[in-house]
C-alpha cells in the first residue's frame, strides 16, 4: 500500500511515519505515539488503534495479541474546560506563586 | 446523584439489565450519551431472527421502542445526553452532560458500552462519503437521510448483507461487495443470500484506493485478475466490530486478549463480574456476540448484581444463572460457538479469584 | 437528501425547523442530528483537516471518530453527529484551524 | 554475555541522556545507557517542560537554574533545535496582600542576579491580555521559558549516538554489584555489563537502583496531573506558572502534586480542579476542548533540591536525581562530564551531595 496513506485521521499520521518510528526502535503503540503524535488527536486513537497495531505486528512479526493497546486517558470523550469547571468554586491546585513565596518564608 | 445500580450505555444489554433490575426494585440509572435509548438497535430495520422467546420476532427499531417505553414506565432514571468521561479517586464515575460534570455514586456499575466498528485502511479512506456501514445505516434509518446514491461495500458479512439490502430498498445503487477473502472462505448461505438479491460480490479483492476532489468519487477495486474502476459516491466499510471498553479501563478492570471475543476484553467470571468487584460487564463489551447473546449476558450480569445486593439469595441466583448459561450456550451456536468456547475459558480462568 | 417515504419504516411526522449553515437558511427535521441535517441538504463536506487541509465528513456517526466536527453557535470542534439540530442554530464549516507546528506533549 | 564499558548510565530520561551526551563530547570513554523502557515513557515524557527560574528559591537554587537556562541556547547550537523558547515567565497572584511577598522574592533573587519584576494588574494584562482581569498582579522574569521535551531527549540521544554512546532500551536493570573495583550490572535482556563507573539517573526509580548498592536515596515520588487542550490559535506567548501553549497550539495545564507512589492514573478531582485553575487564569479557555489528561510521576528529593555527585562511600558511583530535570539538564550534564572526566567541577557540588541528608540527621545545619 502507498506509504503516504493516512492511518491516524486526527493527527494525519501516515504509514511511513509509523514505520520510521518502528525503525527507531519503538515497538509499542504508546512509544510510536510519543514519536509521531499518532493517536493523540481528538478521537484519542479510538479509530486507528487496531490499524496501527496491525502495522506494528506486520513490522515486528509479533502476533497481534502481543501488541499492546494505547493507554486510555480521561476524559473518554473531549470535554470543554468550562463544562468540567461548571459550578466548582475552589481549586486544590496550588499556584506556583504561593508555593514559591512560602518557600521564601521558610527557607529564605 | 446516587443509585444502587448505574448502567453505562443504553443499548440492548443495558436496557435488558435495567428492566430486570428495576422490576426487582433496584434504584437504577442508565448513562447514555445519545439523545435516545436503544443504542444500535435504533437503526436496525431488519427483523432480528434469534431473539429470546419472550420477544418473538421483531425489528431492532421496534425492540428499541419496546425497551425504552418499558424502561421509562418502570422508573429507571435515563440520563440521556450524559457521557461517562472518567473516574474519581475512589472509583466513583464522573459524568458530563455538556453543561456540568459531576460524580454519580453507585453500589454497582454495569458497563454495557457495546461495540464499535473497525475502520479499514486504504488510500482515500478519510474522504467524506467513505463511512462505516453502521454510519450509513444510522443516516438511512435513524435520520432518514440518504448517505449516497452509488455505493460499494467493503466486507462480505451478515451486517453488510442486511444494510446493503436496506440501502438498495431506499434507492441506493449498491454496485457490489468487495471481499478480501476467497469465495471458499465465506459462508455458503451468505453468498446465496447476496446472489438471490442480485448483489455482486467481488471475492479476493480489495479497495486499492478511493479518490475524489471534495468527497469520494471513484474507487479502484484490486483483484488478482482484473482492476475495476468504479464511479461511486459512497463507500461503506464493514470490517467487523470490537468491544468498547474505555470505561472499564478507567475503572481499573484487568484485561485480557481473546481474538474470538473481539480482541482486548475485560476479564470476568460466571456472573460477568470483573476484577473490580463492583463493576460488571455485559453485551458486546464482554465479547462480540449475537443479539441473543447480548441480551442473555445482560440477564446473567444482572442476576449476579441482584445476588450481590442480597435481593436474590444464593440458591435462587445460582439456579437462575444455570438456566441463563444454558440459554447462552444455545444462543451462541453455529458461527458463534467459537465465541462461546472463548467465553467459557475466560470464565474458567477467572474462577480462582471468585473463591 | 431526505428520504421522505421510507420504504422500510413507518411514516413519521417530523416537524420542519430552520437552521443556518454558513449564514444560509436551510430546513431540517426536528429530532435529527446536525450531521444528518447537513447531509439531508446535500452537504457532505463538513470541514477540512488541520494539517493537510483534506476534506472531512461523517465517518462513524456514533460520536467516536471526531471526523464530523463543525462550529455550532460559536463553539468550534463540536461533534455534529451527537448534537441535535435546533431552530435557528448557526452552523459553520470546520475550517480555518490555526496552522500550527508539530511540537509534542506528554501522553 | 559480559560486556565491558567505562561508564554505565542507568536511565535515559532527560538527565541520563544529557549526561551521556555531555560525557561523549570528548569521545574518551566507552559509554552505555540502559533504560527499562523506551525514552520518554517515564517522567521526561510527561512534563510541561518549563525551563523555569524566577521563583526557584532559595536564591542559590534559583542561581543554578539560571545557569542551566543560560546554557540552552548553546546546547541548541550543538545538538539541534529543541524548540527552546525564552518566553518570559508570569506567576500571577490574586490577592493584593501577596504583593509584599512578591517584592521580597524579587529582592532575594536580585542578590544572585535573577531579575524578577513585580507587575500590577495593568502591566500583567499588557503583557498577556488574555489573562483574567481578576488577577491582582504577578511576578515576572524574562529568563523563564520552555522546551519540547520530546525533541530534547531525542536530540540528546541522537547526538550521543553520533559520539558512539550505546543505548539499551526495554532492558530493566535487575541487580548491581560492586566486585573488585568494578560494577557488575545485571540486566533483564542483555546479560551483565561490567563498568568502571556507574551513574544512577533513574528519576523516580532511583531509590530502587540505590538499594542494589545498599544505599538509601531520600527521594519521593510525586504525581503531577496535566491537562492537554485541542490545538488552539496562538492564545498566549509567555510561560504562565501553571500552563503554557506548545508550538502545535495545545495548551498544557497543571500544577498538582500528590504522593501516591508510582501510580500514573489521572483522577476527575484533579482534572476538574486544574480546569478551574485554567479558567480562573484565562477565562477564554472555558470553550476549549480538553482532549486528554496525563500524569507524570516526578522524583523529588526529600528537601526539594538536586542530589548530584559521587556517592561518598562508593567510589566511582554517581548520582544525578532532581525534580527539575528539564530545567537543569544542560547544567547537570556539563557538571557530571567535568566531574567524571576531570575530577573537578566549575561549580561546587558540595551543596548537592547526598551527604547533606546524613549531616541533617546529625543535627548539623545544611545550606
Amino acid at each position: 500500500m502507498d506509504k503516504s496513506t493516512i492511518v491516524c485521521k486526527c493527527e494525519e499520521i501516515n504509514i511511513d511515519e509509523i514505520e520510521t518510528a518502528l525503525k527507531a526502535g519503538a515497538c509499542q503503540f504508546d512509544d510510536i505515539k510519543r514519536l509521531t503524535r499518532c493517536g493523540m488527536g481528538p478521537c484519542q486513537s479510538k479509530v486507528c488503534t487496531n490499524m496501527v497495531r496491525e502495522i506494528i505486528a506486520a513490522y515486528t512479526g509479533e502476533p497481534m495479541e502481543h501488541i499492546e493497546y494505547p493507554k486510555n486517558r480521561m476524559p473518554i470523550k473531549i470535554t470543554r474546560l468550562g463544562v468540567l469547571v461548571a459550578n466548582q468554586e475552589t481549586s486544590s491546585v496550588v499556584s506556583v506563586f504561593k508555593e514559591s513565596v512560602s518557600e521564601v518564608d521558610t527557607n529564605g | 446523584m446516587e443509585f444502587e445500580l448505574v448502567i453505562i450505555g443504553g443499548g440492548p444489554a443495558g436496557l435488558m439489565a435495567a428492566l430486570t433490575a428495576a422490576e426487582k426494585g433496584v434504584k437504577t440509572a442508565i448513562v447514555e450519551e445519545s439523545f435516545a435509548l436503544g443504542g444500535q438497535l435504533r437503526q436496525q430495520a431488519q427483523v432480528l431472527e434469534n431473539l429470546p422467546k419472550e420477544f418473538g420476532k421483531q425489528s431492532g427499531i421496534a425492540l428499541a421502542k419496546f425497551f425504552s417505553n418499558k424502561v421509562s414506565s418502570i422508573g429507571v432514571t435515563a440520563l440521556l445526553g450524559h457521557t461517562m468521561i472518567g473516574t474519581y479517586r475512589n472509583g466513583t464515575i464522573g459524568v458530563s452532560n455538556g453543561k456540568d460534570t459531576f460524580p454519580i455514586y453507585a453500589k454497582k456499575i454495569l458497563v454495557t458500552t457495546g461495540a464499535a466498528e473497525q475502520a479499514a485502511l486504504f488510500p482515500g479512506w478519510t474522504l467524506p462519503g467513505v463511512m462505516t456501514i453502521g454510519a450509513a445505516q444510522i443516516l438511512l434509518n435513524r435520520e432518514r437521510v440518504l448517505p449516497g446514491k452509488e455505493a460499494v461495500v467493503l466486507g462480505c458479512n451478515s451486517i453488510s448483507y442486511d444494510i446493503a439490502k436496506q440501502l438498495r430498498a431506499c434507492g441506493v445503487n449498491v454496485q457490489g461487495i468487495i471481499e478480501k477473502k476467497s469465495i471458499d472462505e465465506i459462508d455458503k448461505e451468505l453468498i446465496e443470500k447476496f446472489e438471490s438479491e442480485n448483489i455482486e460480490v467481488f471475492f479476493h479483492s480489495n479497495i486499492e484506493k478511493a479518490a475524489g476532489k471534495q468527497h469520494v468519487e471513484k474507487v479502484w477495486i484490486d483483484n488478482d485478475v482484473l482492476k475495476k474502476e468504479r464511479e461511486i459516491d459512497l463507500v461503506c466499510i464493514s470490517n467487523g466490530l470490537y468491544p468498547v471498553t474505555e470505561p472499564l479501563e478507567l475503572l481499573d478492570c484487568e484485561f485480557t486478549y481473546i481474538e474470538n471475543l473481539g480482541g482486548r476484553i475485560p476479564k470476568y467470571g460466571s456472573s460477568f463480574t470483573t476484577s473490580n468487584s463492583s463493576v460488571y460487564v455485559a453485551g458486546n463489551a464482554a465479547g462480540i456476540t449475537c443479539i441473543e447473546g447480548i441480551l442473555v449476558t445482560a440477564s446473567i450480569a444482572v442476576t449476579g448484581i441482584l445476588e450481590d445486593l442480597a435481593i436474590l439469595n444464593n440458591i435462587e441466583a445460582k439456579k437462575q444463572k444455570e438456566i441463563l448459561w444454558t440459554e447462552l450456550l444455545k444462543a451462541e451456536t453455529g458461527r458463534y460457538s467459537k465465541v462461546h468456547d472463548a467465553r467459557i475459558s475466560l470464565v474458567n480462568d477467572f474462577l480462582p479469584k471468585e473463591i | 437528501m431526505y428520504i421522505n417515504d421510507h420504504p422500510l419504516l413507518e411514516s413519521e411526522f417530523l416537524e420542519e425547523i430552520t437552521f443556518f449553515y454558513e449564514g444560509k437558511q436551510l430546513i431540517a427535521k426536528s429530532g435529527q442530528t446536525v450531521a444528518a441535517a447537513l447531509m439531508g441538504n446535500g452537504i457532505k463536506v463538513f470541514g477540512v483537516s488541520r494539517k493537510l487541509q483534506q476534506p472531512r465528513g461523517v465517518f462513524c456517526a456514533n460520536g467516536r471518530c471526531c471526523s464530523c466536527f463543525v462550529t455550532i453557535d460559536g463553539l468550534d470542534h463540536t461533534l455534529s453527529c451527537m448534537t441535535r439540530i435546533e431552530e435557528g442554530m448557526q452552523v459553520f464549516f470546520n475550517g480555518g484551524d490555526p496552522v500550527v507546528g508539530r511540537g509534542g506533549s506528554g501522553i | 554475555m559480559d560486556k565491558y564499558v567505562d561508564i554505565a548510565i542507568i536511565g535515559s530520561g532527560v538527565v541520563g541522556s544529557s549526561i551521556a551526551y555531555h560525557l561523549s563530547e570528548s569521545r574518551q570513554k566507552e559509554i552505555i545507557v540502559i533504560d527499562k523502557g523506551f525514552p520518554l515513557s517515564g517522567t521526561s515524557g510527561s512534563t510541561q517542560a518549563w525551563v523555569w527560574v524566577h521563583n526557584k528559591s532559595p536564591s542559590w537554587y534559583g542561581e543554578l537554574s539560571m545557569y542551566s537556562a543560560e546554557l540552552y541556547p548553546f546546547l541548541e547550537k550543538k545538538i539541534g533545535d529543541v524548540e527552546y523558547k525564552r518566553t518570559g515567565g508570569i506567576a500571577p497572584f490574586f490577592d493584593e496582600e501577596d504583593r509584599e511577598k512578591a517584592l521580597k522574592l524579587a529582592e532575594k533573587q536580585a542578590e544572585v542576579g535573577i531579575k524578577v519584576e513585580v507587575l500590577n494588574r495593568n502591566q500583567v494584562l499588557e503583557k498577556e491580555p488574555v489573562l483574567s482581569s481578576k488577577i491582582a498582579g504577578a511576578t515576572y522574569s524574562s529568563i523563564d521559558g520552555n522546551v519540547n521535551p520530546f525533541r530534547l531527549v531525542e536530540l540528546y540521544i541522537k547526538a550521543a549516538k553520533k559520539n558512539d554512546v550505546k543505548f539499551s532500551f526495554y532492558n530493566p536493570v535487575i541487580d548491581i554489584k560492586k566486585e573488585s573495583g568494578f560494577f557488575r550490572i545485571t540486566t533483564k535482556n542483555e546479560g551483565t555489563y561490567t563498568a568502571e563507573k556507574i551513574i544512577l539517573a533513574g528519576g523516580p526509580w532511583t531509590k530502587e537502583l540505590g538499594s542494589f548498592l545498599g544505599i538509601d536515596i531520600p527521594v519521593k515520588q510525586v504525581r503531577g496531573q496535566i491537562l492537554v487542550t485541542e490545538p488552539l490559535a496562538p492564545l498566549f506567548r509567555h510561560t504562565i506558572a501553571g500552563m503554557r501553549q506548545t508550538d502545535n497550539g495545545e495548551v498544557l495545564i497543571g500544577y498538582s502534586k500528590e504522593e501516591v507512589g508510582y501510580d500514573r492514573r489521572t483522577t476527575m478531582e484533579v482534572i476538574q480542579d486544574t480546569a478551574k485553575m485554567a479558567v480562573d487564569y484565562i477565562p477564554a479557555l472555558a470553550n476549549a476542548n480538553l482532549v486528554r489528561s496525563f500524569s507524570g510521576v516526578r522524583v523529588i528529593p526529600e528537601d526539594g533540591f538536586p542530589i548530584v555527585g559521587e556517592i561518598s562511600n562508593i567510589k566511582n558511583a554517581y548520582l544525578a536525581v532532581m525534580h527539575s530535570g528539564v530545567t537543569l539538564s544542560p547544567l547537570v550534564g556539563t557538571l557530571m562530564a567535568e566531574l567524571l572526566l576531570e575530577g573537578e567541577t566549575s561549580i561546587d557540588l558540595g551543596r548537592l551531595s547526598l551527604d547533606r541528608f546524613e549531616k541533617k540527621s546529625n543535627g548539623a545545619v545544611v545550606q
